[in-house]
């Protein structure tokens, strides 16, 4: 059988999967904005941004942009009813305090610990962390959302970061374009994979060891 | 007692070299004071720290900008030559091929830069208008931002002690302000704006209208007149 | 995901023995969830720790009471021995000669007592919703707030250091709130009601009025939903 | 020439002679709350009250009471134009972070240094200390409005406070029934007295020495 890689709008919808009915959900920019399309039918997310709104709803229409309303991408958002702003230090505490259910972020590297590198590509030697280190270190739980590799093929899944951290032991789930990962107190639970891919072949393309789940399956879409 | 000051000119007249602003935006146009921007480049003062969630983005990729639009930000007062550093959470372009002014002034050692995560920036502004001078943040535990920071231990988890910002001048937007300084800022563009607000020692405000004391619901204002200093209408 | 509560009794019904609990209150009637912290006396849960203002004074003494009105306060909880402690800053009746049933309990040892200043107890819990787990103030350097507190300089002024204060339930009082928990309270009466819906596990309010999704400006709201749990009608 | 001792409304007056146009004010309960009557013409002062209202007026008339707006003395304030309510954290922001320029306060017991004590008597073993520590602490200037003599003629300005303090060093200005008293680096300077007193007069009930001025005058009122 053909190993299929997901494109990014499948690993969105896996991410999606994750969201509970009530749950209070920032989502980073790139594949983890996509999540919001795919939530289950019948729960109720409730979206934050930290420019400064909870409650948001779909991106404005052409022609309805609005440089008052926007997301922490800079997307423009349309207005719907039960929104509320507030200022940067208020969406922080919301973040930092604990009120934010789930994070989903993308990702350059993740351990085998959890740790998550997302801000800095070391060449560059400057970087925008953003609300990055505040979402990694204060959401409830943080989902990465990424190609399982990078462009040149490299693990994005390793023993030891060696991009700069975000945070430490803070991703829980990790959503690739193959496989589905949880974050264990003993190392990382390969728990899905994408059709025709088995456990050594994902493990292949992996540089962090993998403990296959006796319940390995197929995505959960 | 009058807060109104006619033109951005005078209202930012008396920043001197050397000075530190706090300036909004959290990244596009919404809720940057482009105007006091414009002022402060005319005005010319140099040598200055800027403290700001970005360190210029809008005008180089268009983030949070209709499309056709050119807004200045503060990548202006970096191609003048008049700043010295920049404290900001998103210094640089998001893409390395459309570096932005300061981008550029930095890798040429041009200008200091401090990166700060945006939620320990609004944190440590907010303690300096609030008369906190240091908190502790599980913020940035572990990573670069620790680096010369002390590390403690509450209940088992470990925090970063970060120190209060403040400035000598805020540059800010709002939609609307009372004679009194009692401001509204609109939706997202609140932002880094009702922060600043509190912890600069002038607060200088451009506004798209200005209101009699009692226009705005006392229960509804964002930041109280007692904060603002100077307010000039735009347009 | 439904938060109305049809009964002040099923809002409190599973607070345990043990429980720490935020209750709103500046000092008088205004704030104060007079209904809530009946159906907590009749509920009888006992052992609590409350975070007030006050131990219950507007009952005592009229504090911002209409002549001739009996509010309802936490003093009804000291009475009907169901508090282990309070954590306050203004623990007494101000007139020694009119005594509160907390003093009269704390005098008698039936009760413990941490009295914080009132700022200091407000940034306390606003840590506590806000994920520092402490900070450092100028408040109450040089006196009894002192002991047992580590002192530290920064530039050249001592600070106290303080740590966060939460709890398992709020019990709080707003004007008006949405189904979905965006809450507006009414003047002075905002006080601690709009931090302590920050810092405690599950946020219970009672309100004059609930109001459908988008009939709070989307700017004016002063607690997001995202804080609020369970919220009742009055009346 | 009979010495006069001057009513609360005369110390409250002389209080309200310091405060500038423009000045954002918080006054204690008791005396403090009386300078508002007399501010003079053509000043513009702006009440703040740790209650969480800034820019209030006149008390409300009997009739007119609203509990959803008082002061932090619990009295009922009218409604007027540009106010703003707050709650109790940013309102005490606004009071630590240096945004008060004057507070005026009762006290018991002000040390030659300007220590204050003015929230619990020893003898009760309970006190209440409100927010008395924080706007000692955080306003730009402290006033002490106070009657120089407590009920049994015990000197209240002293070398040292025996009760419990509430900030160290923190008074720069007594008003009392009988003086004015500048707390200056190298002690108390008293620079106006009431009608028939002389500094030795005052010295005399005073037990913290005293600095007469060269320019000791009458009251400025």
């Amino acid at each position: 059988m053909e190993k299929e890689k997901f494109p990014r709008e499948i690993i969105a919808m896996r991410v999606a999967r994750e969201l509970q009915d009530g749950d209070v959900v920032n989502l980073g920019i790139g594949i983890p904005t996509l999540c919001s399309q795919f939530v289950p039918e019948g729960r109720s997310v409730v979206y934050h941004s930290e420019s400064g709104v909870v409650g948001y709803g779909p991106m404005a229409e052409p022609g309805e942009e609005d440089i008052d309303l926007i997301n922490a991408g800079g997307q423009f958002l349309a207005p719907i009813p039960g929104m509320a702003f507030f200022n940067s230090v208020e969406g922080f505490a919301m973040i930092r305090g604990g009120h934010i259910d789930v994070t989903v972020l993308g990702a350059l590297q993740v351990s085998e610990r959890g740790d998550l590198a997302n801000w800095m590509l070391p060449d560059r030697g400057i970087g925008n962390v953003g609300g990055a280190m505040d979402l990694a270190a204060g959401a409830k739980r943080v989902i990465v959302a990424m190609e399982h590799t990078d462009r040149n093929g490299n693990s994005k899944i390793v023993r030891e970061c060696d991009f700069p951290l975000t945070a430490q032991e803070c991703v829980s789930l990790i959503v690739t374009d193959v496989a589905v990962i949880s974050v264990e107190r003993n190392g990382l639970l390969l728990t899905e994979v994408a059709p025709g891919w088995t456990a050594n072949d994902v493990q292949e393309i992996t540089e962090a060891p993998l403990n296959a789940s006796p319940y390995l399956a197929g995505f959960r879409l | 007692m009058n807060k109104i000051v006619p033109t951005f000119a005078e209202a930012v007249a008396d920043i001197p070299d050397g000075a530190t602003l706090m300036i909004d935006g959290f990244a596009g146009p919404g809720g940057t004071p482009q105007n006091l921007i414009r002022a402060l480049r005319d005005h010319g003062a140099r040598e200055l720290t800027i403290i700001s969630n970005t360190a210029g983005l809008a005008s180089v990729i268009g983030f949070g900008t209709i499309p056709g639009d050119t807004p200045t930000d503060i990548g202006v007062l970096v191609e003048n030559e008049q700043i010295r550093k920049v404290i900001a959470s998103f210094p640089v372009s998001p893409s390395p091929s459309r570096p932005t002014a300061f981008e550029r002034a930095y890798l040429e050692g041009k200008v200091d830069l401090e990166v700060v995560p945006q939620g320990t920036l609004a944190e440590r502004i907010r303690a300096g208008g609030a008369g906190i001078p240091a908190f502790y943040t599980p913020t940035g535990v572990g990573t670069l931002m620790a680096e010369g920071r002390e590390v403690r231990e509450f209940d088992g988890r470990e925090y970063l002690l970060e120190t209060a910002l403040k400035a000598d001048f805020a540059l800010l937007r709002a939609d609307r302000a009372d004679t009194l300084g009692n401001t509204l800022y609109k939706g997202t563009s609140r932002n880094f704006n009702g922060v600043m607000s509190t912890s600069a020692d002038v607060v200088v405000m451009e506004v798209d209208e200005i209101l009699e004391p009692g226009e705005i619901d006392a229960g509804a204002v964002h930041t109280p007149g007692l904060y603002v200093d100077r307010i000039v209408k735009i347009g």
